[in-house]
Formats: structure tokens, C-alpha cells, sequence
């Protein structure tokens, strides 16, 4: 089967492995991903900002073009995108007069019928059902799995897990082996945006993120969202300032873990690109 | 068709539709002049010769609404009016009759921005649609003379 | 049919019935409706494949019901609409000895309409093929082509309403076409009173037509209005299930579940 | 020939500010059938009316017509003030100008159009319409009451000191509801089972009141005046009469881990059990669900200690039956449940408690004899946070109302605590404190003032566990939303009071409305507080939205006096608009054909079988007949007749066609 795949802006740069590992856990299954063709940028987070026509002709142009190119039901990894790619849907799908007036400026047919999956969907959906005959390596660690604020808001849209005590990625963790523990930080705001221009910031709000996960006992935290994984990895330096700690607790994918669950090969996930070393 | 003023008739019940509606105003919630509404006591008593007489009359939609399953002041009226409607919209349909113009809801007597609701969406989604001239024109032309309107 | 002549001899012999209803050999090679009152008139009952006539519409009439218990020949489609009129308390096991025959020309005589209902609920009420595609063909054309092929199908009607005569189930006093305060169907044969007449048609048939087809039989101008109530029993099957007429009463149309389905009311 | 009166209202402004009234009288002039009509500025005043009767008397007017507010408003008005001037009542209709057109559209020539449209539709009905009598139905002078809480008992206690007969019924084996599990209560600080408990006695000992605990509503059939309940006493597995409420049974039930609802769960009681010490009735009920005998066959240690042989294993729920003239609803209220707050932990930290659950710890007859200990350890906690709209005022959550009751009690919590323990420190987290009352405010500032509880203004976004600390974070606005963190040894979540679980389906079986939250629905908002829009039934307390005890007592007193006032009459009248099936001379008789498909689809058994007899007594045939004490005038059979001859008075088959033919028809 196939499926289509919108990685954005981060999946082709500051996070290639997490593309790297959705891709080898889809082959793994047996599912092809085919990357949109002459795909644009979502628009988060400055677009829904400025021009709120503007946001939503981003994203539909992507869901346009899904259409054109036969692309039934898309993954997108990327927490941010897969809000705005959801949000359009939904606002498109209220009001035929603004949808009228985006296909124009778009130029591109819209049906909406393009189905969008973020990473816990499309993962419970092909692949959870599959792994429990998979699983050569259990991922045997303590495991604080954070949403981040995006995956699962606005819950109104996305009717996606709950809001404020999500449970799919727990759940999932479980199924790999791992052992989640219960914390309270699953979908605190790690500083996102601010990750480059306000990184003190970052560091305050990550640092009580990491702070509680490894005070609970968590070996690893596992992530869904490109955004969360810099802030915690890429920016440890200015959270263990602010903890005035060293902590290395490691940062993962939630692909990854599953692929080093069924055995695939650490540098094919990308796990060699952290600045948080993981040793498996 | 930017001129066209679309006529639609609206029977309710009494009970939830009938006081959504007083809800409406008594909330100053605006919404388009173009329903005339006439009162049921209950959506079991709306006999469907009238949606189709209204049709004769040059409606170029109508709305019927009523209480939500369950909530029928009569108990059962609502279940069996809508039993009748999945029949009568689906005769409507196979005679090619536009059943896009008839619009079926359940307003409560607490749904009073809903009612406003309805009826602005009805109103736009008729006024697409354009008059109901494949009806009127039947209507329109009977062969002889003889109706009184005694 | 010998057995059909012998039996019904022996029944108005006997007075155990006035009158037995049955078919007899008419004009150009047509059968007619029998009503035998003397046992020797039961030598000109006959039963073969013309026999289609669907003579349940006999049994509401007054003037046989007038002449006291009334036994009928009835084919599979007979009993069923004799069923409906009982469950409709037109009929009873006092006025009424129905002789089935079966779909194999076979003769049953029922001492109780409860039987009646065992045997037909046997079969299944199933449109038959080429109509069934007729329907389908009618379901996949636009709202437009179905208008302009029933505006144009109905436009011959004269409204001589031969097809309310000939259906057992149009059995009322005052039919809803001749109520005129106010008037609710138009008079003229126009294309209003023609649709409108026929759409009512269809609704009080609907949940009670057991599809004999009598309607259409009797149509002078062959308009395909059995169609109508055809596509009614599919959608009542589809909808809420089971289609089968029954003593009990479990109807259709004046009855529901809290659980109907639809998907069309906002 | 009709003589029509069309009286055009311009309801001071509400009407004439959008709808040219006297354009809509003008254009009403001229229909066929109208021979007089008038615009005037209040038609429901007395000049107003004064304007209809003299019109009828001096122009022998045939019909009126009101064009004004919805018939729901002042139909019951105008028809009063044509009878007044000899016009049959029901040749009055009202076209409704204000809530369906000039309220809801802007002033132009639409809206005028849309009005005169509106009168014409009514001109054309009432051209068909019929003078009829109202029916006479006589009243049964008994009362049932729903829910044994404070509202529902001074609903029973007001009612049967008029004289008149109550049957109280209660789910829980115990009345008091909500106000016995009350610590003290504001804004006096008096203990709440003080003032309670007397009312209680008073219900038991009343002679006019038939208390029935432990009972629920099964199902209701009727109208007002002549109700049937049919009301199930679940069993209680003991003999009422023979019991005498000596409690060795409680003490000897081996089975004493079960939480204890009356105190939310803090405490424990037995399978066998009265919920508190001055329930009433004081005799205990066993609880089949935890009791070892039912779930394992073995135990009946309560039968062999009962001094009195009182025990009834075997005992059945049973069916009482009764005969009811007036209901009011005094159902109350619940409070939000556990997995509703995952972002505060409630359910997963026993330190995190409701404020219900606050009340038991602060009750003298609590679980900790009203020492403030928390559940999980029984320490006195230190530093306490009380979060004021948990759940309320919150659209994410589903609860945009304001719970009303909650910074009341939240002040009251914080006062008890700080009164108790002095050492503690007690913050309160809010978004406004609404203390609207009668020294209401000065109760709050009290609080703040002088046991210097702490408000913070703002929200708790997180509460969660750390060291044996509940870390609460949350934002202080008033100081440039600055991030707060509190750690604190227990937290009460003011949790929003929502619907009872359930009031949907009692609802339903008693055919009255309820508004989206399914709070039952007042049938005014204003002007009819305590009716709903099913006449005979009545709202007390909690049950229509959030309230106080005294708007819960003041509630239930008004309710009834209009119980009072119905029980003041013998007989009461009914409208007339039911369905009446056809009689016509012979041979005819009735167009009906006797299919009687009507008889299933009527939902209230009103529709019988009729035998038509010659004059020499031999059958003609059956026919339908509409039964006029039970039929409520629905019209579902009405629509199903194929041949019409069932028709509905005040909405013919004439009355109704003649509506859709004048709908876009100038005559």
C-alpha cells in the first residue's frame, strides 16, 4: 500500500532522521511512502499571524496538490503541520465561501477528501495491529512520552485523544516494550517557537519538562513533533544551565523506538544525529 | 440570479421549533426574511400534501423541524413524522422532485441561534438553487380552469 | 382445477358460503371475475395462467359482502392482500374462507386466516428482475431525468382511476381524491393532478402494497405506476426491515423505532 | 360572510422599529373578509384591549386577528379579552410579528412585506375557524414530588400545610440531599443539619405527606389535574413496620469497606446501612450490590441479630400506583466527576478533592469529626488551594455557565479551614468573584480581610504530584500574568454543578424540556421560573440550574403556591384543540373506514373503536372515536388518516391548507 507523505520544512533539515526513521518504519511494513510532489509550506507558524486567508492557502494548496497526485490519506509527522493541515480541513469544510475564495487564489481544486494522518494515526492504524509478532529488540526502558502542545489541540478539530492526559503514545510505547512512566508534563509548552530567538526561555520551560521526566525515573523521552525534539535535544545546554545540572537523558522519536523495536539498524533511524548521545 | 429572493415556507412543531424560533427573537439574533412559518402542534400532525401543496403555491423551499428524538411534548410524534419523511423523501426523489429543497431539522426550544442558523444556511443553499420553476411550471398551466377557491 | 370446482360445489351446497369469487372465461380469450352464488355456477370456475386479476378487491365491496360468507379463490398475491385487509379489520374468519392456491396450482383450503398467514409467509416479496432494473436504472438517472420521465409517463393519465378499482388495498369510502374541503389533489388530468394523485397513491400504499401489480394491469394506458409503489416496498424493506403483511398488525408505516435511521434531518 | 378585525401592535418599539405597523394594518383592510383594522402602540394593555372588544361589539366581528408577539406569550390574553366582548375565544389567532419577524430583521421593506404576509396567512385561517368549548376535566388534589432535598421537602411541607395531599418521593434511602452533607453554610456560618434536620421530621410526622425513600419515578401518563404516576419502591430487603431503626445490624455487618456516598466517598459504611445518623426514615436499607449475601449466596448475620425479625431477603421492589394532580420537579444537582480534570489530577491524587468533599471534612459529622485532615495521609494540611470554575465557565470543558454557587462556598471553605487551622496558609484561584446577595460581598471580603485568605486572580493550568507536594501552577493576571507555583498539601476543586445523571431520561418520562446542559427547562425565563412548558408540572432547587438554598427554598415555595392555586379549583378547563373523527348522517355515518391504523400510531391509547348501530341495534360496521379526556392533541393521527376524517380542532385540514394557499398569495 501507499501512503503519501507531506515531511515540511524541519523533516529535510534540522530533523532528517525523524524523516529518516518514519520511512524505514513504513518500508519495514510494507507500506511506500510518496512524498507530495512540489509540496509548500504549512504556514506555521507566522502565517496564522499575519493573514488568516494566507494560513489556510498553504495548507490547502498541499492538500490540493495530495488530490491531484491520487495521495487519498497523507502522514504528517510534523506536529505543526499536521494542526494546520487539520485546522484548514475543518475551516474549509464549514464555510463554502472562504473555501471558493482559496481555490481561486490557489488556482488548484480542493474536494477536501484527502485524508491526514499524523504519526500516532498512521502508526495505530498500519502498523501497532502488526507489531506485536515484530518486536525482536523490546525497547526494555523507562519511557516519558510528551506530546508537546500541538499533536493533540485544538481537541474541538482534532477529536484526537485527550486533551489534557493523552494515552496513545503510552499506549504504543507499551506495545515496543518500553515501560511509560506516569508524569505530569506531557503536554506542557517546551518553548517551541521561541527555540531560537528567546532560548533562555526555551531553557526554563524544556529544563521543567526534563527536570520531572527524569525525577519520575524516565530513561528516554520519547517525542512526536520536530519542535519538541530541538527544543529538548538540541537545546540541553540551555536547560541544563537552568537545571545547573548535567542531564543526558536521551531524545527519540517515537519511529525511531519502534524501529529499534523490530530491529532495524540504529544509523537507518538516524539515531546517530542527536547532540544528546543514545546508546542502545 | 443575485436578485432572486428565494420563498420558503417553514412548518414546525409547536412545542420545540415554534419557541427555538420566539427564542431567536427574543435574543435579537438576526436572520434572513425570506421563511414564513406556520405553526404544528406537533411535527407528527404536518401532513405531507401540505409540502407538496406549498410547492404548487411557488415555494421554492421548505423547512419542517421539530423536536429532537426523545423530546416530543407528545412523546411519539416526532419518531413517527420521521419515519413518514424518510419515506416521503425518498418517493419525492425517485419522482424527481428537488429534494434539496426540502429541509428536514430538529430545533429545540433552546436552540434559538440554531434556528437562525438553519435558516440562513437554507436560505443561501436555495437561493444557489434558484426558483422552483420545473415545479411552478406544472403548477402553472392546468389543462382546464374549474378550481374555485371556495 | 377440478378440485377448485368440486369443493366450491360442495360450499355453496351446503350454505356453508353464500358466494364463491373466482375467475370464469370472458370475452376474447380474456378471464373474468366469477362471483358463483348457485352450486352449479361453480362448473365455470376455472384457474390457469390469465388468472391474474387480483380479486381481494372483491371482498370490501358492500354489495358482496351484503350477499353473507364470501369463500375466494386466491392465488399467492390474493392471500397476502387478504391478510393486509384482515390485519386492516376489513376481513375475518366470519366472512371469509379463503381457497388458496399454490404458486404450483396446487388447491389448500385454510379453516383460519392464521393459517393463510403461515403459508404466504413462506415466500418472500421480491420485485421481480426486469423491474428491479427499471428501478435501478430510474435510481441512477439525475433528479432531472426522473422528473422529465414521470412528468412525461404520467402526462396520458385521465384519471379514471382504474388502478385505485383494481387494488384491494383501495378499499376506502371516500379516497382522499374525492375530499374537496379542501381540495387536496386537483381534479383535471393535468400534470399537477396526475402527480400529485399518483404521489398520493404511492404513500397510502406504502408499507401495505403487496405488489400484485393489479394496479398496473389495469392501467388503459400502461403507465409504469406500479414502479412507484415498487420502489416504496424496496425502500421500507431497506429501511426498516422486514416486509411481509401479518395478522398482528405490526405496520409499517403507523408504527416506528426510536432507532430509525436517516441521515438528511439537521 | 366573515367580518375579520385585524389589530396591528407595535409593542412600544420592539415591533414599529423595524415593521411599518400601519402599512400592516392598511394592507390587512383590504382582504377579502376583514372588515376592520387598526395599528395601536401596546394592544395587550388595557386600551389596547378595550380597542378589540369594542371593534367586535360595534363591527359584530366574526374573527380576530392579533398581530403582535408569539401566540406562547398572549394568546391566553387576547383570546380572554374576546370572550370578554362575547366572541368565542378561539376565533381570535395571533400572527406573530415580534419574535419571528421584527425582533429578527433588520427595518425594511422585507420585514414590513414578511409581517403583512404573516397577518394574511392568519386572516385565512381564521376563516375556517370553529367556536369551540373548552373541556372540563375535574383535579386530582394530591401532589408528587420529586427529590427530597431541601427544595423538594419545603415544596411538600408548603403543599400539605394548604391542606392538601403530598406523596414525596426519593432515591436515596434518606431525604436531605445535598444540604445534609454541608458543613456550615454561608453567609451566616450556621450549622447546616441544624436548620435541616427539624424540616425533615416535620415531612416524616406531616399527616398530609406519604414519604416514600429509596423510590424513583417509573413512568407518568395524563395531563395536569389527572396525572397517573406509576412510582417503584426499590426494595430495601427489610419490613418497615416491624424495624424500629436500633442499628445492631449496622454495628454486626461484616461488610464495612463499602465508600460512603453521603460522605463522597471519605468515609466507609456497611452493605446494611442508614447514610447518616439522622437520616429519615432512620431505618436501614441493604445495599444488594455489596451485601454478601446477594453477591455470594452467604452471610445473613443482620437476620440473626435483628432483635425484631425485620430482614426480608427476599423482599421485591413494588409498584405503588397513584392518582397526581401537580408535579414539581426537586431533582438537584450532581458535581463534575473524576475523569473530567486530567490536568489537575482529580481522581489520581486523593489529596486533590471536591468541594463536596471538603464539606464532609469540615462537618462535625464527617469522616474526621471536622478536623481538617486530608484523605491520603490524615495529616492537617498546611497550605490548601481552593480553585474556584473548575470546569465552569469553561467552553473547552463543555460548561460555559457560571455555577453560581461555587465562590460562595469556596470562601466559606477557605474561612472554615483558616478558623481551623490556624497556621495555615489557604490561596484561592479565580476568574471573578461573583457574590451577589444578600451579604454575600461582605462574606468574601470577611474572608480576605479578616482570616486573610489569600485570592489570587487567574487560572490553575496544571496540577501534579512531587515529593508528596501537589505543585500547583498557575497565573497571577493582576500581576502582568505572572506564572504562580504553590505547593500545596491539598487542593478543592470548586468543580462545576452540572445535570444529575439521568435528568434527560426523567425528562423525557415527564415530557417537560430541558436546556442544552439538560437542566429542565422554566417555561419563562422571567415571568414563569418555577412552571415548565407542561402545565401541571412545576421546577424546584437545583434541578433547572445552579442555585443557593435559599433560591432553592424560595423556589420551591413558589411552586407551590402555583400547586395551591391549581388545587383551589374543582375542575379545571382544558383547550379544546383534540382530534375528533367524522360523524355524518346515515347511511354514511363517518368516512372513516374502520382501518384503525390510527389506533397504533396515537401515542396515548386515545383512539378506541366505535360500533355504529342502526336504530334497530343491528352493526353496521366500526369505526374510530376520539377518546377527549385523553387525547392531548398531537395530530399524528391526523396526518396518518387516508381518507381525513380524523381532523384536529384548531388546526383543520381547511385551516391548515387555507395557511399554505395565503402564504405567497395576494387575495
Amino acid at each position: 500500500m501507499t501512503l503519501g507523505f507531506y515531511p515540511g520544512c524541519s523533516l529535510k533539515g534540522s530533523s532528517r532522521e525523524y524523516a529518516e526513521s518514519v520511512v524505514a518504519v513504513a518500508k519495514a511494513f510494507d507500506i511506500e511512502i510518496k512524498e507530495i510532489n512540489d509540496w509548500n509550506c504549512c504556514g506555521a507558524t507566522a502565517a496564522h499571524n499575519l493573514n488568516r486567508e494566507l494560513s489556510l492557502a498553504l495548507p490547502a494548496r498541499i492538500l490540493s496538490l495530495a488530490e491531484k497526485q491520487g495521495l487519498n490519506e497523507i502522514v504528517v509527522p510534523c506536529a505543526a503541520c499536521y494542526s494546520r493541515l487539520t485546522v484548514t480541513k475543518f475551516e474549509l469544510a464549514k464555510d463554502p465561501e472562504l473555501r471558493k475564495k482559496i481555490v481561486a487564489a490557489n488556482g488548484l481544486e480542493y474536494s477536501g477528501t484527502a485524508e491526514v494522518l499524523n504519526i500516532i494515526q498512521m502508526l495505530n492504524k498500519y502498523v501497532t495491529t502488526k507489531l506485536e509478532g515484530r518486536v525482536v529488540k523490546p525497547f526494555d526502558h523507562k519511557v516519558a512520552c510528551y506530546y508537546g502542545c500541538l499533536l493533540v489541540r485544538p481537541h474541538a478539530i482534532l477529536k484526537f485523544d485527550r486533551e489534557e492526559d493523552p494515552q496513545l503514545m503510552d499506549e504504543l510505547m507499551l506495545k515496543a516494550g518500553a515501560t511509560p512512566v506516569d508524569w505530569a508534563f506531557k503536554t506542557e509548552c517546551c518553548g517551541a517557537g521561541l527555540s531560537v530567538s528567546r532560548t533562555s526561555s526555551v531553557g526554563r520551560l524544556s529544563g521543567k519538562i526534563i527536570r520531572d521526566a527524569v525525577d519520575r525515573g524516565a530513561e528516554a523521552m520519547i517525542v512526536a513533533c520536530p519542535m519538541c525534539h530541538s527544543n529538548l535535544d538540541m537545546r540541553r545546554g540551555a536547560i541544563n544551565s537552568f537545571l545547573g545540572e548535567k542531564i543526558s537523558i536521551p531524545v527519540l522519536y517515537v519511529t525511531q523506538v519502534i524501529g529499534l523495536a523490530v530491529g532495524l539498524n540504529f544509523k537507518t533511524l538516524g539515531l546517530q544525529r542527536h547532540f544528546v548521545n543514545v546508546t542502545v | 440570479m443575485a436578485d432572486f429572493e428565494p420563498k420558503i415556507v417553514a412548518f414546525v412543531c409547536n412545542w420545540c421549533t415554534y419557541a427555538g424560533a420566539d427564542l431567536t427573537g427574543t435574543s435579537r439574533i438576526k436572520y434572513a426574511s425570506n421563511v414564513r412559518i406556520i405553526r404544528f402542534p406537533c411535527t407528527g400532525r404536518i401532513d405531507y400534501m401540505l409540502l407538496l401543496k406549498a410547492f404548487d403555491e411557488g415555494a421554492d423551499g421548505i423547512m419542517v423541524s421539530g423536536c429532537h428524538p426523545n423530546d416530543c411534548h407528545y412523546t411519539s410524534g416526532n419518531f413517527h413524522a420521521r419515519r413518514r419523511w424518510i419515506m416521503f423523501r425518498s418517493l419525492c426523489d425517485f419522482m424527481g422532485i428537488d429534494i434539496r429543497r426540502i429541509i428536514f431539522s430538529w430545533v429545540s426550544a433552546a436552540e434559538g441561534a440554531r434556528w437562525a442558523d438553519i435558516v440562513n444556511t437554507t436560505v443561501a443553499s436555495i437561493r444557489e438553487l434558484g426558483p422552483y420553476d420545473e415545479y411552478r411550471k406544472i403548477a402553472a398551466k392546468p389543462i382546464m380552469e374549474v378550481e374555485n377557491h371556495g | 382445477m377440478d378440485d377448485l370446482r368440486k369443493r366450491a360445489k360442495e360450499l355453496l351446497e351446503t350454505s356453508a358460503v353464500k358466494v364463491v369469487i373466482g375467475y370464469e372465461d370472458g370475452s376474447g380469450g380474456k378471464t373474468r371475475t366469477l362471483f358463483a352464488e348457485k352450486p352449479e355456477d361453480a362448473a365455470r370456475l376455472i384457474f390457469d395462467s390469465r388468472c391474474v386479476m387480483n380479486l381481494a378487491a372483491y371482498v370490501t365491496k358492500r354489495e358482496i359482502k351484503e350477499k353473507g360468507r364470501m369463500a375466494i379463490a386466491a392465488t399467492l398475491p390474493v392471500m397476502r392482500s387478504i391478510i393486509q385487509l384482515a390485519s386492516e379489520f376489513q376481513v375475518s374468519n366470519d366472512n371469509l374462507l379463503v381457497l388458496g392456491i399454490t404458486p404450483e396450482s396446487k388447491l389448500l383450503e385454510f379453516t383460519d386466516l392464521s393459517e393463510v398467514e403461515k403459508f404466504v409467509h413462506q415466500y418472500q416479496i421480491e420485485i421481480e428482475a426486469r423491474n428491479k432494473e427499471m428501478l435501478e436504472k430510474l435510481e441512477k438517472m439525475t433528479p432531472a431525468g426522473r422528473w422529465k420521465f414521470w412528468t412525461d409517463e404520467l402526462s396520458p393519465c385521465i384519471k379514471c382511476y382504474a388502478c385505485r378499482a383494481a387494488c384491494p388495498m383501495c378499499y376506502c369510502s371516500r379516497c382522499t381524491v374525492d375530499f374537496n374541503q379542501p381540495q387536496w389533489i386537483p381534479v383535471p388530468s393535468h400534470q399537477l393532478g396526475n402527480l400529485e394523485w399518483h404521489f398520493m397513491r404511492a404513500v397510502h400504499l406504502t408499507g401495505r402494497c403487496i405488489d400484485c401489480n393489479a394496479c398496473f394491469n389495469a392501467c388503459p394506458l400502461a403507465i409504469p405506476l406500479n414502479l412507484l409503489t415498487k420502489k416504496m416496498i424496496e425502500d421500507v424493506k431497506a429501511n426498516f426491515g422486514g416486509y411481509q403483511p401479518t395478522l398482528t398488525g405490526e405496520h409499517l408505516m403507523s408504527t416506528y423505532k426510536p432507532d430509525d435511521k436517516e441521515n438528511f434531518i439537521q | 360572510m366573515s367580518k375579520i378585525g385585524v389589530f396591528v401592535c407595535h409593542c412600544g418599539e420592539n415591533i414599529s422599529s423595524t415593521v411599518d405597523c400601519a402599512k400592516v394594518a392598511e394592507a390587512a383592510g383590504k382582504y377579502d373578509g376583514v372588515t376592520f383594522s387598526v395599528a395601536y402602540k401596546y394592544m395587550c394593555s388595557d386600551p389596547g384591549q378595550t380597542i378589540i372588544k369594542n371593534a367586535i361589539a360595534e363591527k359584530g366581528l366574526t374573527g380576530v386577528v392579533v398581530a403582535s408577539c408569539s401566540p406562547r406569550m398572549h394568546e391566553p390574553t387576547f383570546r380572554k379579552a374576546c370572550a370578554e366582548a362575547g366572541l368565542n375565544p378561539y376565533m381570535c389567532e395571533m400572527a406573530n410579528l415580534r419574535e419571528h419577524c421584527s425582533w429578527v430583521h433588520e427595518k425594511g421593506e422585507e420585514t414590513t412585506q414578511k409581517a403583512i404576509d404573516l397577518v394574511r396567512v392568519l386572516v385565512e385561517k381564521i376563516k375556517y375557524n370553529h367556536s369551540l368549548n373548552p373541556i372540563k376535566v375535574p383535579v386530582t388534589k394530591t401532589a408528587l414530588v420529586i427529590g427530597g432535598g431541601i427544595a423538594g421537602i419545603q415544596a411538600s411541607l408548603d403543599i400539605a400545610n394548604t391542606g392538601h395531599k403530598v406523596i414525596l418521593i426519593e432515591k436515596d434511602p434518606s431525604i436531605g440531599g445535598h444540604m445534609s452533607q454541608l458543613s456550615e453554610t454561608f453567609p451566616t456560618l450556621d450549622c447546616s443539619q441544624c436548620i435541616l434536620t427539624p424540616r425533615m421530621v416535620e415531612v416524616a410526622q406531616h399527616p398530609n405527606i406519604t414519604l416514600y425513600t429509596y423510590a424513583g419515578l417509573e413512568s407518568l401518563e395524563g395531563f395536569i389535574g389527572n396525572f397517573k404516576a406509576k412510582i417503584r419502591k426499590k426494595s430495601k430487603s427489610i419490613d418497615e413496620k416491624i424495624c424500629t431503626g436500633c442499628g445492631l445490624c449496622i454495628t454486626k455487618c461484616p461488610n464495612k469497606k463499602i465508600p460512603s456516598e453521603f460522605n463522597e466517598g471519605l468515609g466507609n459504611r456497611t452493605a446494611i446501612y442508614v447514610p447518616f445518623p439522622q437520616a429519615v426514615p432512620n431505618k436501614p436499607v441493604i445495599d444488594r450490590i455489596h451485601c454478601t449475601y446477594y453477591t455470594k449466596g452467604k452471610c445473613r448475620i443482620c437476620e440473626k441479630v435483628c432483635p425484631t425479625q425485620a430482614i426480608r431477603f427476599d423482599q421485591e421492589d413494588q409498584i405503588v400506583e397513584a392518582e397526581i394532580g401537580a408535579i414539581v420537579i426537586a431533582t438537584g444537582f450532581t458535581v463534575k466527576q473524576p475523569d473530567f480534570f486530567p490536568e489537575y489530577g482529580y481522581g489520581k491524587y486523593p489529596d486533590v478533592i471536591t468541594g463536596l468533599q471538603f464539606e464532609r471534612l469540615a462537618s462535625a459529622s464527617g469522616p474526621t469529626l471536622g478536623e481538617i485532615r486530608r484523605p491520603s495521609d490524615g495529616k492537617i494540611p498546611q497550605k490548601i488551594v481552593f480553585v474556584a470554575c473548575a470546569g465552569s465557565r469553561d467552553q473547552a470543558k463543555g460548561i460555559p455557565y457560571c455555577s453560581k454557587i461555587c465562590c460562595m462556598y469556596i470562601a466559606k471553605h477557605a474561612m472554615l479551614y483558616q478558623h481551623k487551622v490556624h497556621s495555615g496558609k489557604s490561596y484561592v484561584f479565580y476568574m471573578d468573584i461573583r457574590a451577589g446577595g444578600k451579604m454575600y460581598e461582605e462574606f468574601v471580603r470577611r474572608a480576605i480581610e479578616d482570616d486573610g485568605v489569600n485570592y489570587i486572580r487567574g487560572r490553575i493550568s496544571r496540577i501534579y504530584e512531587k515529593n508528596g507536594k501537589l505543585i500547583v501552577n498557575g497565573a497571577d493576571t493582576l500581576l502582568n500574568a505572572m506564572p504562580v507555583e504553590i505547593e500545596a498539601d491539598m487542593v478543592v476543586l470548586a468543580t462545576a454543578g452540572v445535570a444529575n445523571e439521568g435528568a434527560e431520561e426523567l425528562a423525557q418520562k415527564l415530557h417537560v424540556s430541558y436546556d442544552p446542559y439538560h437542566f429542565f427547562a422554566e417555561a419563562h425565563p422571567k415571568l414563569k421560573p418555577v412552571e415548565t412548558n407542561t402545565a401541571g408540572i412545576f421546577l424546584a432547587g437545583a434541578c433547572q440550574a445552579p442555585r443557593d438554598i435559599p433560591e432553592s427554598v424560595a423556589m420551591a415555595s413558589g411552586a407551590s403556591a402555583k400547586v395551591a392555586g391549581l388545587f383551589s379549583q374543582d375542575e379545571l378547563t382544558r383547550e379544546p384543540l383534540i382530534a375528533v373523527v367524522n360523524r355524518q348522517p346515515a347511511p354514511v355515518y363517518s368516512s372513516c373506514v374502520g382501518c384503525f391504523l390510527c389506533i397504533s400510531a396515537c401515542p396515548y391509547q386515545a383512539i378506541e373503536k366505535e360500533e355504529l348501530r342502526n336504530r334497530n341495534g343491528d352493526l353496521i360496521r366500526s369505526v374510530a372515536k376520539v377518546n377527549p379526556g385523553l387525547c392531548q392533541g398531537c395530530g399524528t393521527c391526523v396526518a396518518f388518516c387516508r381518507t381525513k376524517s380524523i381532523d384536529i380542532q384548531g388546526y383543520t385540514h381547511e385551516q391548515v391548507y387555507s395557511e399554505v394557499m395565503a402564504l405567497f398569495n395576494e387575495f
